[in-house]
Formats: C-alpha cells, structure tokens, sequence
C-alpha cells in the first residue's frame, strides 16, 4: 500500500510541475484514522497525498464545486469514484476533458477497528473502469455474489411487515441530508427539498415525511445509482439505504436488461430511454 | 396509528381515488363516456396531463400522503402518443414504480396504469368500476398517510 | 425597549384585523392593522420591527412605518410567498401579529442636530417612522432634509406625504429622484440616489444620517457620505435580515455576536463596522 | 451513600411511575435518550449517546399552536405546550454542560422562551461519571471534567458494582430521598480520569475575532459536504425555523431544528442571501461555537462531547481548527 502511495505522490508532483492540472483532490490526513479528502494547489504539498486502508471518502461530488474550472482537476479515483465521475459526466454536470482521472485499484477499506466496510465488501468494480493514468497493477475482481440477497430476503415479507420495516427504518432518520449531499447521483440544481415555495417536503421531522423524502429520493436515482455506498457509510444512524436502491436496481435489470451505472460512459441509463419491445402490463 | 387500528373500516366509507388522465387520449375517452352517459363512480378525482409521462414519482408518493386511497395513470396506447415516445417512458418508469411501492408495503392494486384510447370509453368506464370495487374491497389506504 | 405586550408567550401573536390597504405603487401596498376591539395592538418605537402573520401561509418581520391613536401602518412590497398573500388579503383579513421588537432610531442622541433621511424604493418604510416621530417632535431637531429615490414615478412610495404634507413643514426640504423616467411627465430630477445625494452636497456638522435602501444603494451613498466627510458613528441604518423568532433564540439573523432582531435592526456604520462583514 | 448496580432497573421503575424516565438507551441499533421501559438494553458505555439529550428539552419537531380560519376570521390561537415530570437519567458531564448552555438562551436575554422553560421546570437531571472516555472526547479541554458535573440535581459515581449518590439540588434531594430502601450509608472510592484527546482552548476566541477574512476558511470548508450532522448531532445547536403544516382551513404552527450548514438557512425573499457557500457557513458555525457565544453569553459554546469529531462524513472536526487557530501567528 505504501508503495503505492509513494507512486501517486510521484505521479502528483509531477502533473502539478508540468502544469497539467491545476489541482489535485486526494485523500490527507486527519484526527485518529480518517483520510478526509485533500485539495493540493502546490507541488511541494504533494507529501500531504496518502494511500492506505483507511481513505474512504468519495471524491466524485467535488467536481460539482468548481464547475468551470481555468485548468484541469486532478482526481484520485478507485472504482467508485471514477464510476462517480461517470455519472456527473453523464448528467452533463461535469465535462470529461476538464478532469484528470488518476487511477487506484483498490483492495477494499476498513474501519477504524479494522473490519471491512460494508460497502467495500458489496464492491464489484475495484479496478476504475475510466481513467486517464493508472497506478499499480490491477486488483482481480471479487464480485458481489449475494448483492440483492438482503432484497429478496425482504420481498418474502407480507406487505403489512415490509411497511413496518421501513416505518421503523425511516423513524431513525434525523433528516440531516447527509445521504443526499454525498451522493454523486444527487446532483439537481435545486433538491425538491430546497423548493421551499413548492412545498413538496415539510420541514417537520415526523415518520411519514421522512419516508417521502427516503423513497423520493431513491426513486429520482433509481437507475443512476452507482452502489458507492456513500449514503449507508455516512447516515449517522445507520439506515439500510442501499437496500432501496438495490431493489431499484434489481428491477431495472430484471425488466430492461442487466446495467451498472457509471461503468460505461456510452450506455444510458434505462429509465432515459426505451425499447419498443419493453414488457407490457397495462394493455 | 398501529396497524389494527388501520384494519377498522369506517362504516359507509368512500375511497377517494385519483386518475392522472393523459389530456390526448384518456380525458378525450373520459369526456366520450360522459357524452354517451356511461354512469362510473364519482369517487374517481380526474386530473388531466398533458401526457402520461408528465407524471411524476413525486405526485404519486404525495397522492398517497395526503390521503388517497387509490391512483391510476391512463395514457394513449404505445405508439399513438401525440408526443410520439412519451407513454414509452410512463411504462418504463411505472413498472418499476409498482414494484418499489410493493416492496414498501403499499398493496400494488392500489397504484394501476392502464392504457385508454380516446375512442374507449366503454374500457374507461369498465377501468374506474374496477378499481373502485378492488380499492373498496382493500380498504381506506393508512400507509404514508399523513397524521393529522 | 418596550416589553411585548400581546400573549404571554413571546412566539405566539394576537389576532388583529386590517382596516385598510392603500396601494401606494404596483408592488407596494400600505396595510393597516389594528386589535379586534379596534385598539392599538401595541406603541413601538420608531424603527421597530412587528413580526406579522398571515395565518395558512407563514409570518414574516416588518418594520413598522407609522402608527397612529388606534392603527398600525406596515408598507409591504410583494416579493415572496407570504407577500404574494398578503397582498391578496383584503380589508377585514384577520392576522397574527406580535412585537415591538428590536431596537430603535437613537432618537434621544439625534437631539438638537440636523437629520438627513436617505430612502431608497421600499427602504423609505422603517425611516418614515423616525421622519414622523422627529416632525411631531419639531422642536427638538435640527433642519430636515429627505432624499429619496425610485425606480420610476410611479414606484415612488408615500406620494402624498413626499409631495404634499412634508414640504408644508418648518424647513423640511424634500429631494426625490427616480432612476430612469419612461413616461416623460417627471419634472424632478432623475438619477441614483447617491449620484443625486453627491449634487445636493450636506455639510456634516451636526447633522446625522439616516440610510435605507437596497444594499447596492447603501453601499454608493456611504462612499458618498464618506467623501462628504461624514463620520461613521453619524451615519445611522436598518438592516434587513431573514427572521423567524424575532425574539433572539433562534439564531439565524446573526451578524457576528449581534443579533438583528434583538440588538439591531438600527445600527450604526461604527457599529456595524466592528462586526463581520456578513449582511 | 451507595446503591447496588443490580438495584438500578428497581430505582428506573420506582422513578416512571410518575415521571418519564430517560435513560441512554440503545434501542433498535440506535444509541439514544429513550424512556426507561422500551425494549433496549442500558448503554452507560464510553462512547457518549449518539442522539443529544437536547430532544427532550427542545423537540426536532415540536408543535406551538393551532389555527383555524374561515373566511376572513380567525378564531382564538390554541397553544399547545403539555410536558410531564421528566428524569434524564444517566447524563455525561458535556451533556449536562449543553443543558446549560441552552437554558442561557432561552430563559435569558430580555425573553422567556415558555415552552423551553415548562420542560426545563419538570426536568430532573441525574448526571453519572464516565469510567471510560472515548478517544473523541475533549470535555476537559472545553472547561468540564468526565468525573461528573455541579449543576446536575444528582450525580452517580460508579464504584464497579455500586454507585455512590450524590445529591446536589433540594430537588434531587427529594428524589434521592425516595430511593432510601435500596441505598446504604457508606461510601466508595471515587476514580478520576482524564480525556485522552487534548485541545489548547486560551486566547482561541480573542484570535478568532480577527481572524474573519483569513485564508484559513477557504481551505477547511472546501471539503464540508453541507449537511446537518454536525448541527443535529451536537447538543448544543439551537437553531430552529417556525413553518406551518396546513390542512385546509386548519393549520399547525411549528418550530424545527434547522441547521445553519443548509443552503436557504438565511435566503431572503428578495434572493439576497448573506452567506451564499459553504465558506461562509462554516465560518459562521465554528466562529458561533468558539467566539461569538463567548462574547455574547461568556461560555463556550462547544462542550467537547466529541460526537462531531466521531460522526462528520468528511472529518471537518473542531480539535483540528482549533490546533490550526493556534499555529496561526497572531500578527496575521
């Protein structure tokens, strides 16, 4: 891992010296085990860049800050951030040549006691499938065998007991829009949320509107979801989000065709699109 | 509100159900039903849309918020929708739509799309009896409802 | 600081009825308040602010213009949500209101000096309270010069007073000026306001200013002011911030430790200037 | 005086019979203040209660009053403000010191906040040591102590098995009074610890006063993400916004937490917003925790209770601003 380190501050220094990015967003170091996210302006800071188990924060959505960039922005990017940047790019939000994508294969990251984060652990595209420059040799991919198994698990659920689940779920919910502001799909001009005037969403913390803002939310990434797990790693109280957009996903594959967001930048997202032979229920 | 409480039916109880009519074909059938003076029941709140895929997730999810018991969303058959792809992207989006509110708990009956011609009044009078009588047997909808 | 006088917990209003709404310009109406048994619902200060509220819609501070034996004026302009219905709102609308809140013109130090009131569109709202308080205190002040300015003749506020009733006054000289004039009848000057206040050119002994306008304007007019040689501490404004308790607890109209609803709205440029720069 | 640790579930009950009884609970997966009584088990562990105790005085959602209007009228405004005899039990010494800073808010400054204080009035506040301290916490950097905290009614000492009771208040004098049956006369041997994370708090506001337009805010807040964690976890945020729920001619007024990390936190109607972007608000969040509650109510406004170093997305943790307040050369 160190090595690996040392290859990406040697690859850093040198964009920053020949002036092929501007910048350069990787993980620094911070209190105890945390690798919160770094933005590197100078060559000599390039030192500050680290590379270890514990750098889990996504980079993507940073783009979103600095939309007409003068020069290039250098990204760090394992699978699910360069899938990330798939997505702005594919949102139109981000335009390709304006980043420099620096690829990590990526082994999976830990917790501070060590343990394998959950969404590392459901991660099906170590290798960044879309990248400028990449470091290292490829890691071999894993899979995720039981990624829908919590899913079908609560399908078998009698539809009183599945209201009850995600009534208890969406009681937790403290409404801080940490989920939607992590997540790269998220990326609306204005949120429903923010369209106070509108009034699509209350701002009182009660079950029901927390369940609106849960499920509407889901359902406006349904199929742009890159499964980064994001949302589950940095919801305060720990809600199954993944378990919703997996079930999003889960369908769109069984009705349009297998796809995963954010892997090749020329497919669409079904929802965008049709086929005149799509299943037919309603006739 | 637990869930027995949700099982007691208020007796004499009306299901409120609202159909998003696409304004080219359903509404067209929905006035022809009126012109021919096909009786379907008047618990059916008609709300007209330029086209089917104008519906969004977000009407649907409140519907169900501030108390309706039933939705459907009527468009023109595939093929002759006046903005030529529009009901394409209503079935794609309301298949999964179904679904997602099933894994939610909420009864799928309770959230229908059905395509109705312009000529078809007799299908859309047969749709809304049909529903009114599969939401009357399913009860007043207490899920994602809003608590007074 | 007069204690709120209306329920006995701070948050909740008193229901008062509007008497009368007089349209001043097409966005600006003038609504006026009083209890249901046709009583003052209370005696602000001038500059005080009344946090008003239109019952379904949603409640929103403004600075009380003038008040009379049994009345509440608020001159309104229509810019959001709560405005749109409230201008809708006709006479006998039942509303909430409570207050007084915040603090209000230093009328007491203003004393003995010559005052001048600089508006700017719906800005001349919360300085008419302090105008109308010094012109029934006319003894104790100085001359009065007010100047103010528009967008265009028809969007000039309180036409009659400006026009009418406060050139009548013991030297009170009224200047006003629109930004552009489309309909050609305007016989007075037409120009910025700080453009127009630079022309008029005040001498700064003993005399105060009291600014309000939109924050373009109160930026010009204080370079202005500054290059006439007037002090900060003699330069006197009101600020508009986004209010939802009005009572300091709830801690969104900060500007540093102060807060605008309890330690503002009037400040002064002294004032102002050791705090951030956050308004 | 001293009480057994297997007594304590007989004290909880004998308290609920005419109190809610709060006690740090976890309940579902989740840590937080629940009445004594729900299915969880106790959770006197080091790492503080997740959900702040602040929910109890001053509700995420709480309702003022109700409306009705028909027509042009409305009738009489129907304040709702019902609240109950309540014990947080098993309080930290930083929770305790947030209870604090939150009755200076609102009890005092010119107004008298009734629905905060009818909560404050039938609260009873029984605070406990911690025997272990989570690598987060930095009460004792922020003027508290882990080993337990003055103005609580009663403080408990764990001894291992045993916890010694100390009545601080008239008030928890009386309650104490009414655990006799289980209590004993003698007394333990009280351990003292210290936090482990250490900040340098002195001369940090004065330096913070002048420091408003530095470089320093560009760089930090460039990485928060702008959610409301850190405002809804800590418990002493204590922003709230006012809306309505309507329904037809009937309405609710309402106040809400709000968070002053959002976007339209402080958008006028005009669209003039003072604090467009992040930089901005974070600026205002660690400024109004370090500086200007200081100067405005004397105390710090951030107790050191380590739940936004533990839970923010992007670690934007205070410790680490305040280390870099210090290196920043005063001149500057």
């Amino acid at each position: 891992m160190s090595q690996m380190q040392e290859e990406l501050r040697q690859k850093a220094k040198e964009l920053l010296e020949k002036g092929e990015v501007r910048y350069i967003i990787g993980w620094g170091k911070g209190r105890f085990h945390h690798r919160p996210p770094i933005f590197i302006y100078q060559a000599e800071d390039v030192d500050k860049l680290v590379w270890d188990e514990y750098c889990v924060a996504n980079l993507g959505k940073y783009l979103l800050d600095d939309k007409f960039p003068e020069g290039k922005i250098g990204i760090c990017v394992r699978g699910c951030d360069s899938r990330a940047v798939v997505r702005l790019v594919q949102d139109k939000q981000v335009k390709r040549e304006d980043v420099c994508l620096i690829g990590l294969p990526c082994t999976g990251k830990v917790d501070q006691e060590g343990r394998e984060l959950v969404k590392c652990r459901d991660c099906m595209h170590r290798n960044p499938p879309v990248y400028d420059i990449v470091l290292g040799e490829p890691v071999e991919e894993k899979g995720n065998p039981d990624r829908f198994k919590r899913v079908e698990e609560l399908e078998k659920l009698s539809s009183d007991e599945k209201y009850e689940y995600w009534s208890n779920v969406f009681d937790k919910c403290i409404r801080c829009y940490a989920c939607r502001n992590v997540c790269p799909a998220c990326n609306c001009r204005e949120c429903f949320v923010d369209q106070y005037r509108v009034g699509w969403q209350g701002k009182q913390k009660n079950c029901m509107q927390n369940q609106i803002f849960g499920l509407t939310r889901a359902y406006h990434i349904a199929d742009r979801c890159i499964e980064c797990g994001e949302c589950e790693r940095v919801c305060p109280v720990g809600l199954p989000l993944m378990e919703l957009n997996r079930k999003l996903i889960k369908d769109l594959n069984s009705l349009f065709g297998p796809y995963e967001a954010g892997v090749n930048p020329d497919v669409k997202p079904p929802l965008g699109e049709y086929r005149l032979e799509d299943p037919e229920e309603y006739m | 509100m637990s869930l027995e409480e949700q099982k007691q039916v208020p007796e004499n109880w009306e299901p409120t159900i609202l159909a998003f009519c696409c304004n080219w074909c359903t509404y067209a059938g929905a006035d022809l039903a009126g012109l021919n003076r096909m009786k379907y029941p008047e618990n059916v709140r008609i709300l007209r849309v330029p086209c089917s895929s104008r519906v969004n997730p977000q009407f649907i999810l409140r519907a169900f918020q501030k108390g309706v018991d039933g939705v459907l969303v009527a468009g023109c058959h595939p093929g002759d929708c006046h903005y030529v792809s529009g009901n394409y992207f209503t079935r794609r989006r309301f298949l999964l739509m179904q679904r997602f509110l099933e894994y939610n708990g909420i009864d799928p009956r309770r959230f229908q799309a059905r395509w109705i011609s312009g000529a078809e009044a007799g299908k859309f009078r047969d749709t809304m009896l049909q529903l009114c009588e599969e939401i009357k047997e399913l009860g007043p909808n207490r899920k994602l409802r809003e608590v007074k | 600081m007069s204690e709120c006088t209306c329920h006995e917990n701070p948050l909740v209003p008193q229901v008062c009825v509007i008497t009368d709404i007089k349209k001043e310009t097409p966005d600006v109406k003038t609504f006026r308040v009083s209890t249901r048994d046709g009583k003052k619902p209370f005696t602000p200060m001038p500059g005080q602010l009344g946090m008003f509220s239109i019952l379904p819609v949603g409640e929103a501070m403004f600075s009380i213009t003038a008040q009379g034996e049994d009345y509440l004026d608020f001159a309104i302009k229509k810019t959001g949500q709560l405005t749109d219905a409230l201008h809708e709102a006709e006479i006998g609308q039942e509303v909430g209101l409570r207050g007084p809140y915040g603090n209000t013109f230093p009328v007491e130090d203003c004393k003995g000096h010559d005052l001048l009131f600089i508006g700017g569109g719906i800005g001349l709202a919360p300085v008419r309270s302090f105008i109308r308080y010094a012109l029934e205190h006319r003894g104790d002040y100085g001359d009065i010069d007010i100047v103010y300015g528009a967008r265009s003749p028809e969007d000039l506020c309180f036409k009659e007073d400006l026009m009418e009733n406060w050139p009548k006054e013991k030297n009170t000289k009224v200047h006003v000026t629109v930004d552009q004039d489309l309909s050609g009848e305007w016989k007075g000057s037409v120009g910025f306001v700080p453009a127009y206040l630079e022309s008029l050119n005040f001498s700064p002994e003993g005399r105060k200013v009291v600014l309000c306008g939109p924050p373009i304007m109160i930026k010009f007019c204080l370079q202005t002011l500054a290059k006439c040689g007037f002090k900060d501490s003699e330069v006197i404004t009101t600020l508009e911030m986004r209010m939802k308790c009005g009572i300091g607890k709830c801690g969104r109209c900060n500007i540093g430790s102060k807060y605008v609803c309890l330690d503002g709205p009037v400040f002064t440029m002294e004032e102002l200037s050791h705090l951030p720069n956050e308004y | 005086m001293q009480f057994k640790k297997s007594d304590l579930p007989k004290i909880l009950d004998s308290m609920a019979k005419e109190a809610t009884v709060l006690a740090p609970m976890k309940v579902k997966g989740n840590s937080k203040f629940a009445p004594w009584g729900t299915e969880g088990e106790l959770d006197f562990g080091a790492q503080n209660v997740l959900l702040p105790p602040k929910d109890c005085l001053f509700p995420q959602t709480e309702k003022m009053y109700r409306f009705e209007t028909d027509g042009l009228k409305v009738n009489d405004f129907e304040v709702i403000n019902e609240s109950r005899p309540t014990v947080l039990f098993g309080l930290k010494g930083c929770d305790m010191q947030s209870i604090l800073c939150m009755d200076d808010v609102f009890l005092t400054k010119g107004y008298v906040d009734d629905f905060y204080k009818k909560k404050r009035d039938d609260l009873l506040t029984v605070c406990i040591n911690c025997t272990t301290v989570a690598k987060e916490c930095f009460c004792d950097s922020m003027g508290g102590s882990p080993n337990g905290h003055a103005a609580a009614d009663i403080q408990l000492y764990d001894l291992g098995e045993s916890y010694q009771v100390k009545a601080q208040t008239e008030k928890g004098q009386k309650a104490v009074d009414s655990w006799q049956q289980y209590c004993n006369k003698d007394e333990g041997e009280i351990k003292e610890i210290a936090c482990e994370l250490k900040v340098d708090m002195d001369g940090v506001p004065e330096k913070l006063a002048g420091m408003f337009e530095h470089p320093i805010w560009e760089e930090i807040s460039r990485k928060c993400v702008g959610c409301g964690i850190c405002t809804f976890l800590c418990p002493t945020c204590y922003c709230f916004d006012i809306d309505t729920t309507k329904d037809g001619a009937e309405g609710t007024k309402f106040r809400c937490w709000d968070s002053c990390m959002f976007s339209e936190y402080t958008r006028m109607a005009g669209g003039h917003n003072p604090r467009p972007s992040k930089k901005e608000r974070v600026r205002n969040r660690f400024l109004h925790k370090l500086e200007y509650f200081k100067e405005r109510y004397d105390k710090n406004l951030c107790v050191g209770c380590g739940r936004c170093v533990a839970k923010c997305p992007v670690n934007l943790d205070i410790t680490s601003f305040i280390d870099q307040v210090k290196e920043v050369a005063s001149h500057e």
